[in-house]
């Protein structure tokens, strides 16, 4: 009964949460002036008119960032159960973590080799 | 015995009352979201007040204090002033999305506090996997300033927004790494176990670079300086939230505010021992005056760092955290993980909760730490003079205190 | 509790949205949205099993962990190939990477 | 058989984030949405494995889907953004791939809710058991040599193989 409560405070914690930066919001809409113009609308590029589409294109770069973050993030959060047993375990434990770990090194080491995480 | 309603006892109370015991069950947990997510409403005003006071003060500025005592006020008449200031939407932005993100960017930081623990008897919810909500809800993070950026319909912004993406998503790294300390010495998730785990020792001497790295990825997640690339304003004219104005614009800046306090109340909580303090068993109120206090250390640390380094370079930046905090980060991990088992071999391992049986295990791991610590400068320090000799073979520089002298160029 | 036929079936729908996506989408970013609802759709029947068959056997959990590999593997080597197609042949219409067709 | 409680009204709501949100990402133009949709439908599944006393993996399903991989995803619609709308998004065959799923969703319906394929268990009022494993038991079957050791092992070599991978697909290289 306790772990449900625990997690129904979770739902109605995220059920709620959204209202409190709402409701401000909801009042500035109330309370402020609303005259809009083209030229108050328009794009913000320090006083220059726009140029072509938003969507730029971007480098590979960021994506080669994502995608070390995301192989990264994936490892840790399986460490995260072997951390948490951790004290349970014993030597052999600590090995498969350690292998664990040196494939996560290898694939880092890796790119940087071969300058993927320079930012160009 | 319950003649006062309290929150602690608010379900007992309304099941007396003849509430059905669903509505009752609904009502207190409704009553306790609401306490644990005003508490972050109200701090946020004060710390805007100690934000500039103390950005002021470094800077030999008085800052606010026309507003109130001593400018208290400051941050409410900012609040009305925003309220009053006309919300402009640009065209060709995606309505929906557009407003989302604000919302979005103030609930994620709101959403953390659930599973900080104040006191021994007073948490949100002391969830299994606490430290793991942390990194999930944070982690959302991202989304707003992808969707801000994005919907914006304005090329600065969805540049700085990219930018500040990479940033965020490599510093991740070092955060969660550093987290895996604290829940392999404590074997626990759960924040309140966490706390109780520092009863003889906290975690900040038994784990020193993790706490440094935590300290410093969260510095660079919540975007403060020297990893305030996310609003360079004479760079990218303020990122990912340009085109936001009033209080959309506020819920951004209220929710960064809130968001570099909370890290430093998560690094209190997870290195610094939390709520613990003298005599906060007998009298749990105390946790709140112990908590505030460490937190304030860490966050006026932060603050007095943020008003005087300069900003880094996106590159460096870049550099610094995969070729620096995310090795020293899983050689840490590796190294603490072997020391906990080579303790536990040779039978150092704290058998009692009181501060000299966990002695032994600290004074290892804090050496083992302080290897580690060394071995990064040395290496530091190596790179530094390769550099330095290239860069003189380069540009040779002429030495003002040994100036050439016609006799001496015949040497 | 919500009996288990219900998260089944919940699953079930998810998935075959997710197929449905794969295979009728024209867009390859789009397809692989589709590849991961039905990843997800899984791991849904993965756990849910785990909970209401076998809650002692640690089997249901691990094998949704690895699931989760498997995903975030697919997504990352998936999306590169699209970027590496679009750079090459400027679309990532499926339609349009067909010279092993034939 | 199905009582309005609370958990009861949270699986509805997280149904129906999964499956608006998966609906949403098959039919919606615009691939950003289509992501924010697909988030949509990570996070009602996510609130699943919470009402199925996963919280890890409800953990790891908001920080690896929705934390990570919908950011990819972003990232890769962004490299490819000439490609975002596109004034057909069903290939020719999207009525007969609507079938199929469809009859598909009712194949697995009927498997899932009636008797066809021998004794059908999902539907027995069988005791739930109270007690279940922790994440504790998931990190020690994770390293146990009678376990999953090698499944982690390989996973991991997995992981990097992929990132290896991928950084040469991507990546530009006019050196």
């Amino acid at each position: 009964m306790a772990v449900v409560n625990e997690w129904a405070f979770i739902g109605v914690f995220f059920a709620i949460a959204w209202v409190f930066p709402f409701v401000p919001i909801l009042g500035a809409r109330l309370l402020a002036p609303h005259k809009p113009n083209a030229i108050k609308q328009s794009t913000y590029e320090c006083g220059v008119e726009t140029v072509g589409d938003t969507w730029v294109q971007f480098k590979v770069q960021y994506y080669i960032y994502g995608l070390i973050f995301l192989v990264f993030d994936v490892e840790i959060v399986f460490l995260f159960p072997w951390a948490l047993a951790y004290s349970q375990l014993d030597f052999f434990g600590f090995f498969a973590g350690l292998v664990f770990v040196f494939f996560l090194f290898d694939a880092l080491v890796y790119a940087w080799r071969k300058d993927a995480l320079e930012w160009v | 015995m319950n003649d006062v309603c309290s929150i602690n006892n608010l379900t007992q109370c309304l099941l007396d009352g003849g509430v059905s015991p669903d509505l009752a069950n609904l009502l207190t947990i409704l009553g306790g979201v609401v306490l644990v997510a005003t508490v972050p409403l109200v701090t946020v005003i004060f710390l805007i007040w100690i934000e500039r006071k103390i950005a002021a003060r470094v800077q030999d500025r008085l800052g606010p204090n026309r507003v109130g005592p001593f400018g208290l006020l400051q941050s409410v008449a900012d609040a009305v002033k925003m309220l009053t200031k006309e919300d402009i939407t640009p065209m060709g932005a995606d309505k929906f999305i557009y407003n989302l993100a604000p919302i979005i960017a103030f609930a994620t930081v709101v959403l953390i506090w659930a599973i900080i623990p104040f006191t021994p008897l007073h948490i949100g919810a002391d969830l299994s996997i606490g430290i793991l909500y942390f990194v999930a809800v944070a982690s959302i993070g991202t989304v707003k300033i992808m969707i801000a950026g994005w919907s914006s319909n304005n090329k600065y912004a969805l540049l700085g927004a990219f930018r500040t993406i990479a940033q965020l998503l490599s510093y991740e790294v070092p955060l969660v790494l550093s987290l895996l300390i604290p829940v392999m010495i404590a074997g626990t998730l759960g924040m309140q176990d966490m706390v109780r785990a520092q009863g003889s020792m906290w975690f900040v001497f038994m784990a020193p670079v993790a706490a440094v790295m935590f300290f410093i990825a969260n510095l660079a997640e919540t975007g403060r300086a020297p990893f305030d690339l996310l609003e360079a304003e004479s760079e990218i004219i303020a990122g990912y939230n340009i085109e936001y104005s009033g209080f959309k614009w506020g819920m951004f800046m209220a929710g960064e505010f809130m968001h570099a306090f909370t890290a430093a109340l998560l690094a209190a909580v997870i290195f610094l021992g939390g709520w613990w303090g003298p005599f906060v068993e007998q009298v749990p109120a105390l946790g709140f005056v112990y908590l505030g206090l460490k937190t304030a250390v860490v966050y006026i640390f932060g603050l007095i760092l943020r008003s005087t380094v300069p900003r880094v370079r996106i590159d460096q930046l870049m550099a610094l955290n995969w070729k620096w905090l995310v090795p020293i980060s899983v050689a840490n991990v590796l190294i603490t993980a072997l020391l906990l088992k080579v303790v536990d071999a040779i039978g150092l391992a704290p058998q009692s909760g009181d501060f000299f049986a966990h002695l032994p295990q600290t004074l290892v791991l804090l050496v083992g730490n302080l290897v580690l610590m060394f071995g990064v400068a040395t290496v530091l320090r190596n790179r530094g003079r390769a550099q330095r000799l290239v860069d003189e073979a380069a540009h040779p520089v002429e030495h003002e205190d040994a100036p050439v002298v016609a006799g001496a160029v015949g040497h | 509790m919500v009996p288990l036929w219900m998260f089944l079936a919940v699953a079930a729908g998810v998935f075959c949205i997710g197929a449905y996506g794969v295979l009728s989408r024209r867009n390859a970013v789009a397809i692989l949205m589709g590849v991961e609802l039905m990843l997800n759709a899984v791991n849904i029947n993965l756990i849910a099993f785990w909970r209401y068959v076998e809650p002692l056997n640690m089997a249901g959990q691990a094998f949704a962990a690895f699931v989760f590999v498997i995903a975030a593997a697919e997504a990352a080597v998936g999306l590169a190939i699209i970027i590496s197609v679009y750079r090459s042949r400027r679309s990532v219409i499926v339609e349009d990477v067909d010279m092993l067709k034939w | 058989m199905f009582e309005l409680n609370a958990q009861s009204i949270a699986f509805i709501v997280f149904a129906l984030f999964s499956l608006g949100g998966a609906l949403g990402v098959v039919t919606t133009r615009n691939l950003i949405h289509a992501t924010l949709y697909l988030i949509l439908s990570l996070f009602g599944a996510a609130g699943f494995f919470v009402l199925l006393s996963a919280p890890f993996m409800a953990a790891v399903q908001v920080l690896v889907y929705i934390g990570a991989i919908a950011i990819l995803i972003v990232f890769a619609v962004m490299l490819t953004r000439s490609m975002t709308r596109l004034s057909d998004i069903y290939n020719s065959q999207w009525l007969l791939s609507a079938i199929v799923a469809g009859l598909l969703f009712v194949l697995l319906l009927v498997g899932v809710i009636l008797p066809v394929w021998g004794v059908n268990g999902t539907q027995a009022g069988r005791e739930v058991s109270s007690i279940v494993t922790t994440t504790v038991d998931l990190g020690k079957a994770l390293v146990d040599q009678n376990q999953y050791v090698l499944p982690f092992e390989v996973a991991s070599l997995l992981l990097t193989a992929a990132m290896i991978g991928a950084i040469v697909v991507a990546r530009d290289d006019k050196e």
